[in-house]
């Protein structure tokens, strides 16, 4: 059982973080060890389980965003208009790069069938995907993954929420 | 069977191709193909050839349900090709459609959403150090920034690359199979754009020394054969 | 005793508000009468008293703030962040607001080609960079400038004072 300052002294860090944070910084910001910052964030995360606010880790980052529950009232306040813009095929893209990702843009042409560069770009520039190293194959293709920002747009606290893919038949 | 589809509602071939085969309540087999390429060929006919990326992309995909429906025309040693091709077809159709159907599981989840917290915290301004850094950095900076955005504007008619590339693919496959005319090549194109782009397929492939056109005399018949056969 | 949910959503819309709310905005926002609101934050501020935040009030405005327990491991992210050297992604969008500024931030993700929320709250909490006011067009975006603080440390008296740029090849 983590030590209950240090898991109010994370949920403060990650309450000003401008950017996610990994569980090496905060250890390093809590000058404690790993192994007592990890269970500890496990903890942060169950005990804001039901509250307003929700832990995110994605990447082994760690953000602290709204909780889902509160998104009329979140929105009421930001003015944020609904998010129904995004077009089928941009979330087609999407789904492919939160199920498979990190991918190429040749592995992503090949399983839509068309070309995806301006959808890759559109996507980029708004933040739902970004570039995440290289592939090792020849000519070292970018790979693209999906981002906090995309999990935030859905809610979700992590990918593992994400519902689960059909099987093949 | 009506074929009247809004065409907007398609933002690639799979989409189309997966929609008819639905629609059909078929798999892609032997006896279907036929059937699921006429039809995918009467929409392609409806499409607005105002994007031409877009038809070129719609277009490859109706060449390759052709050539695997050719393929029933041709002798024996063609029907192992042919169940080949539909098993691959089939594979990347099952494989759309998975995904297809998590982009409508994600779309449901579009009515909630996290934000993180909008004001920043910082130290108080005469704490804050300032950054090294030198004017002709921040220059250079912007320099690169701004050339970088340039080529990023929307491109030219006709690049549609996979289009080609995937034209290019289906030609090796019949390469492997020996020489073959012109003019089988584009007897099955329904309009210039095919054309064009199958074209440009050949002039790459000659261009990558893996085909070689060869003309019997004036006005014979042109042939395509393999370059290092 | 104030429904659970009415506290979490107080609790979201105080973490995500950047200015502090007076009980009556958070009825608006919650769609809930004062008479509910206002024992629902007495119930919050109860709930957050074993955590990293805390809930302040001032006259009449709510906000949320780390735990003074937090404020040494706070103090060293904040440093830490402004006192790094300036990441090329950071410098880029410096000089981007600073040769093309005020702009929005949709302007700035179309040059980079990249969202630059993180960069943007970066160069914030630098104090390099400012909110100036917003756009005229809809949605009345923020528009971001550099600061005085950017003007004096490279002692420029304005931003015409800016080296000039070779000409666009």
């Amino acid at each position: 059982m983590a030590n209950s300052s240090t898991i109010n002294v994370l949920e403060a860090l990650l309450f000003v973080a401008n950017e996610p944070l990994t569980a090496g910084r905060l250890a390093q910001l809590t000058e404690q060890d790993l192994a007592e910052v990890e269970p500890a964030l496990m903890q942060l995360e169950a005990k804001l389980a039901n509250s307003g606010l929700q832990l995110v880790c994605h990447n082994g980052e760690y953000r602290l965003v709204t909780a889902p529950a509160a998104t009329e009232a979140v929105r009421r306040y930001l003015q944020a208009e609904t998010r129904s813009d995004l077009s089928k095929p941009a979330l087609e893209t999407l789904a492919i790069i939160a199920y498979r990702g990190p991918l190429t843009r040749t592995r992503l042409d090949d399983i839509r069938g068309v070309a995806s560069d301006t959808m890759l770009r559109n996507l980029l520039a708004r933040g739902l995907i970004t570039e995440q190293g290289t592939a090792t194959e020849p000519g070292k293709p970018t790979l693209y993954a999906v981002s906090h920002t995309f999990l935030n747009h859905f809610g979700l606290a992590s990918l593992k929420e994400l519902p689960p893919l059909e099987e093949t038949v | 069977m009506s074929h009247t589809v809004a065409t907007a509602e398609f933002e690639g071939p799979l989409a189309l191709l997966l929609e008819l085969v639905e629609r059909q309540k078929l798999e892609v087999t032997d006896i279907s193909i036929a059937a699921i390429t006429t039809g995918y060929l009467q929409h392609v006919r409806t499409l607005d050839s105002q994007s031409p990326e877009q038809l070129s992309e719609f277009l490859q995909l109706g060449a390759r349900l052709l050539y695997v429906k050719s393929l029933a025309l041709l002798p024996k040693e063609a029907g192992q090709e042919q169940a080949e091709e539909l098993h691959q077809l089939n594979l990347e159709l099952e494989e759309y459609r998975r995904y297809q159907q998590a982009a409508r599981e994600l779309g449901r989840l579009s009515s909630r959403s996290s934000w993180q917290r909008q004001a920043v915290s910082r130290l108080e301004p005469h704490e804050l150090p300032l950054p090294d850094i030198s004017l002709a950095r921040l220059a250079e900076a912007f320099q690169i920034a701004i050339r970088r955005a340039e080529p990023t504007r929307p491109q030219g008619i006709l690049r549609a690359h996979i289009s080609q590339e995937s034209i290019m693919k289906s030609l090796r496959r019949r390469l492997s199979h020996g020489a073959f005319e012109l003019h089988a090549l584009l007897d099955g194109a329904k309009d210039r754009l095919e054309i064009v782009v199958t074209f440009l397929a050949v002039l790459e492939l000659i261009k990558l020394a893996e085909l070689r056109v060869v003309q019997s005399g004036q006005f014979g018949a042109i042939t395509m054969e393999p370059a290092h056969g």
